[in-house]
């Protein structure tokens, strides 16, 4: 009989059923174990897996640059974008120049995978610093790519690695990647044609959104983390999660081909 | 577990032209006199397109042909002419006629417009179109401060093509375009026409494998997501040269010159040329391989 | 004793001793026998002049495109832009894309040639249409890049095959290129930081510019070429010609190494 | 006749840093932790620069290097951080104690200021920056409408550096750079930098004979007349890679992480990695040839 799923095979397939074919999905390379495992590993072995499912014309663009890497002769994920390993990994087309092969604001990229240190009710994410922007408690790496994820991405996974009240916060000290500040109709009047975060992935739950609200809500809650582990672990009220379920399962065939065919050495997954 | 099939891409020459309504605004790769879609263009004759807007950066045969079967009702580039063998006279007759409105744009200034599309803008800022003509009759452009400095700029519209077609050696049927390691203007420019449009149609010389993809991966500036339709034409630019693979056919260019001095004699040549030949391939065989064979370029082996 | 200078020569020269070292000097690539050699050909035979003399840093965009091509193994100028011979002839820098090494809108290209079919008393030029723009006797090419060469350009050479009523006008029916309407303050209402033409150069003539007032007038006529004949061939009327001196002639030395390395096989300047 | 000598612009990297004065805008190329003009970097530190404001797209340990050193007053980036070597603790510092200013944009907005400067334009438009606060924290930000729709565009401003610094594998003395065939996106930057000024300093790996450039015509990508300086510096992206010559030094960056601990440790680094040694080559005598030897990376040898 086949062992029951990980973690983090069960949040590749719920990401993987959630592309459609034809789509193109954008990864940075992201360090550290657990920001490179939420951030880049899982949404890789996802895509992988959707083109072996229902998704065979899926584009992957890996550090945002790679088409279609061939990850068959590596032993470890890159762990640097613009490197030498990446100039020779095998793919089917390197973006070298922006712009470059895929338009950004035509919208070419139909979904990405974003990380950041806080999230707030409404979907939007901060990477630039804790505390006041002009002399900060932390100061942190900048907004980089969050912007254009949160905009000119057609939608956007945020994959927190963590799950603390320090990162799920009633509002974010920065908004560096734009969520629904009042609603769908409060992205109209900022002048966003379409995008925005449509999943919050975690390692306790996956949060989804009322979008014409504008409010991230509990979509489902991982096997083995309570209700009030959840809430205790989130700067806001989640409201009455009593009818929320658990995070869906992957199938049998899901996880044979997961693990036989997508990450059979646990190189976009490893064992942390 | 082997992947499912990809989705194939690749269509005939008659479907892709049916792709292009009358009326549309079509963008034509190729720059000047040089790897022109021309094969797309005669097969558009060849099915009486009518009222056209053609949008480039400098063109040739190609408005000439179109302009001389009464395909078209509008142009907007720089420059329409034969470089060495003259001026378009198809062309010519139209506009003097009346028949066919041209709208003047600076050479640079048309590659601006697909970077503008290119960059989802509506426009793009100029300060160098203050007291040209260009501005004078086109009351598209308008002028606005820059929101910096508030200097009086310029802004012309961008190209806005409903489809655009351009000429590759090497595609896939996904789409995936291979552009040679060697290339030159012209084929910058169908890359950022390629990146301008939602609707892109690309001829190509030959269909390659997955495999001819991946070897040549840093070439691929227009990759699968961004092309609507692939189809096989080799000698599809003929008689324009297709940089690595053939060169200018300057023998039928001549006579296509001479054909071009009255309507009769053109329609003639299009009869004999575009609408007599069953396909492309009747027309490749009219040519005979002896001419063709003459005209390959090797590009590098390099 | 040396042969007394052609005329094509002594273009060649007047033209050579007005560039700068380090200049960057743009040619395009003009068809039909009197074009090429006025637009392309004595260009080119000048700029190397130039780079024999006093201007051994200047750089040839040959067709716009190719840096400091090296001549020396064809046999007659390219006829074509974009060709395979125009990409297998060794330079030292191609330019295979736009925006390319030349950056143009900051002004890297000191000069350009340039020709037209109409030029007027201000140093507009036209390729465009003969009569009304709707509606033209004669339909031409278009601008092409005449309106950045006029603008962008830091100074223009306009470089006219042929002199005859029909080319020299009062007032060109559509302006292609600017020149001095208004003069400089003329140009700066127009909102254009620099360039503008600097020589006329014509079969008969040479004509510079006061550029205050925004008018062409006659700076040299060639040997051979009388006053009555240079007006007669203008559609406009010269002033007083009396005191204009003739063409300057090409030194001894200059001829020299025009003849025998600059351009020893009439590649650039064939004998028509 | 044999032609006149050419212009030199190779100069020494003393001289070439002097050409930075206190105060100035200085955009380094590279592009977060890949190539970036190190060797620089650590002759501005020596001379002591001061009150520099910063440009880039994504900086690592340049910013970090010159914030350490007190050098800088201002950066305008979207990025500062080391990747893999994580955060940049001497960056970090400075800003929370308020001695650093930092202007942020998002990461394509910054290429994009470098190209308002390609084309001599003074802003930038961008329909994505509604509801994020890098509008917030930046009035040089403006919105007006679009000449052409009227609807609300945002503006910034062109990046407008004073100089400009990359590292490339190779340049001539006149300062024909050339860019290797199989360059990424890094490699891209530093062109599109090459040609957003005209004070451009290169610092090359090698400094390589005419023959040399005419053979590489198709990669010269910045040609003399871009270029005001240029000085050789083999290794001069160390610690960081150059693409097509040696890897990352990731022990020496170790090593520098954790100096960056606290501003003692990192005056000490300082003092043992930048001012101590007299020169560049006594910085490579240091790290010793066996530890350079590994770094090598081939390239390519097709």
């Amino acid at each position: 009989m086949t062992a029951p799923a990980t973690l983090n095979e069960t949040l590749a397939v719920v990401l993987a059923r959630s592309f459609a074919d034809g789509e193109v999905g954008f990864t940075g390379l992201l360090t550290g174990a657990a920001a490179a495992l939420f951030g880049t590993g899982i949404p890789l072995a996802a895509m992988e897996l959707a083109k072996r499912l229902h998704a065979p014309n899926l584009t992957i663009l890996l550090a945002g640059c790679y088409h279609n890497p061939d990850f068959s002769e590596i032993d470890r994920l890159p762990d640097s974008e613009h490197s030498a390993m990446l100039r020779d990994l095998p793919c089917e087309a390197q973006m070298v120049d922006y712009p470059g092969q895929f338009v950004l604001k035509r919208g070419d990229v139909s979904f990405g995978f974003s990380s950041a240190v806080q999230v707030d009710r409404v979907g939007n994410i901060n990477s630039v610093c804790v505390g006041p922007h002009d002399r900060p408690k932390v100061r942190l790496v900048g907004p980089i790519l969050q912007p254009e994820h949160m905009t000119l991405f057609r939608r956007e996974y945020v994959m927190m690695p963590h799950h603390d009240r320090r990162n799920f916060v009633q509002k974010v000290d920065y908004v560096s990647g734009v969520g629904y500040p009042g609603g769908l109709e409060g992205r109209k009047k900022l002048g966003l044609d379409w995008g925005g975060p449509c999943l919050v992935v975690t390692p306790k739950c996956i949060f989804d959104f009322d979008r014409e609200a504008g409010l991230m809500k509990v979509r489902s809650i991982h096997r083995g983390v309570t209700r009030q582990d959840l809430q205790d672990a989130t700067g806001f009220d989640l409201g009455d999660l009593s009818a929320v379920p658990e995070t869906e399962h992957p199938s049998e065939s899901e996880l044979e081909i997961l693990r036989h065919h997508v990450d059979p050495r646990g190189v976009l997954m490893p064992a942390l | 577990m082997s992947k499912a099939p990809l989705v194939s891409k690749l269509i005939s020459l008659p479907e892709a032209a049916r792709r292009v309504p009358n009326g549309a605004r079509l963008a034509l790769g190729g720059f000047a006199v040089y790897q022109k879609p021309m094969a797309f263009v005669r097969e558009l004759i060849r099915q009486n397109r009518r009222g056209l807007t053609v949008i480039g950066s400098a063109n040739s045969f190609d408005v000439d042909m179109l302009a001389g079967a009464g395909c078209l009702s509008r142009v907007e580039t720089s420059y329409v002419g034969l470089e060495k063998h003259g001026l378009a006279r198809n062309f010519r007759r139209a506009v003097e006629g009346g028949r066919l409105k041209v709208v003047d744009y600076p050479e640079m200034a048309c590659w601006d417009r697909f970077r503008a599309n290119q960059d989802n803008f509506d426009f793009w800022p100029a300060k160098f179109l203050g007291g040209n003509d260009v501005v004078t009759y086109n009351d598209e452009i308008k002028t606005f401060p820059c929101p910096i400095t508030g200097r009086t700029l310029h802004a012309f519209p961008a190209a806005n093509p409903d489809v655009v077609v351009i000429h590759a050696i090497a595609a896939d049927e996904q789409g995936n375009v291979v552009i040679p390691a060697r290339r030159l203007l012209p084929q910058s420019g169908d890359v950022l026409m390629g990146r301008s449009c939602e609707h892109v149609i690309v001829t190509a010389e030959k269909i390659v494998p997955k495999s001819f993809i991946k070897r040549h991966a840093r070439f691929v500036e227009l990759p699968s997501y961004r092309i609507s339709a692939v189809v096989e034409v080799p000698w599809g630019s003929h008689p324009t040269p297709t940089l690595g693979r053939y060169l200018s056919d300057d023998g039928h260019l001549d006579s296509y010159v001479e054909a071009s001095a009255t309507d009769t004699a053109f329609a003639a040549y299009l009869d004999e040329w575009v609408r007599r030949p069953a396909d492309h391939f009747a027309y490749l065989d009219k040519l005979g391989s002896a001419q063709l064979s003459r005209l390959t370029d090797l590009g590098s082996l390099a």
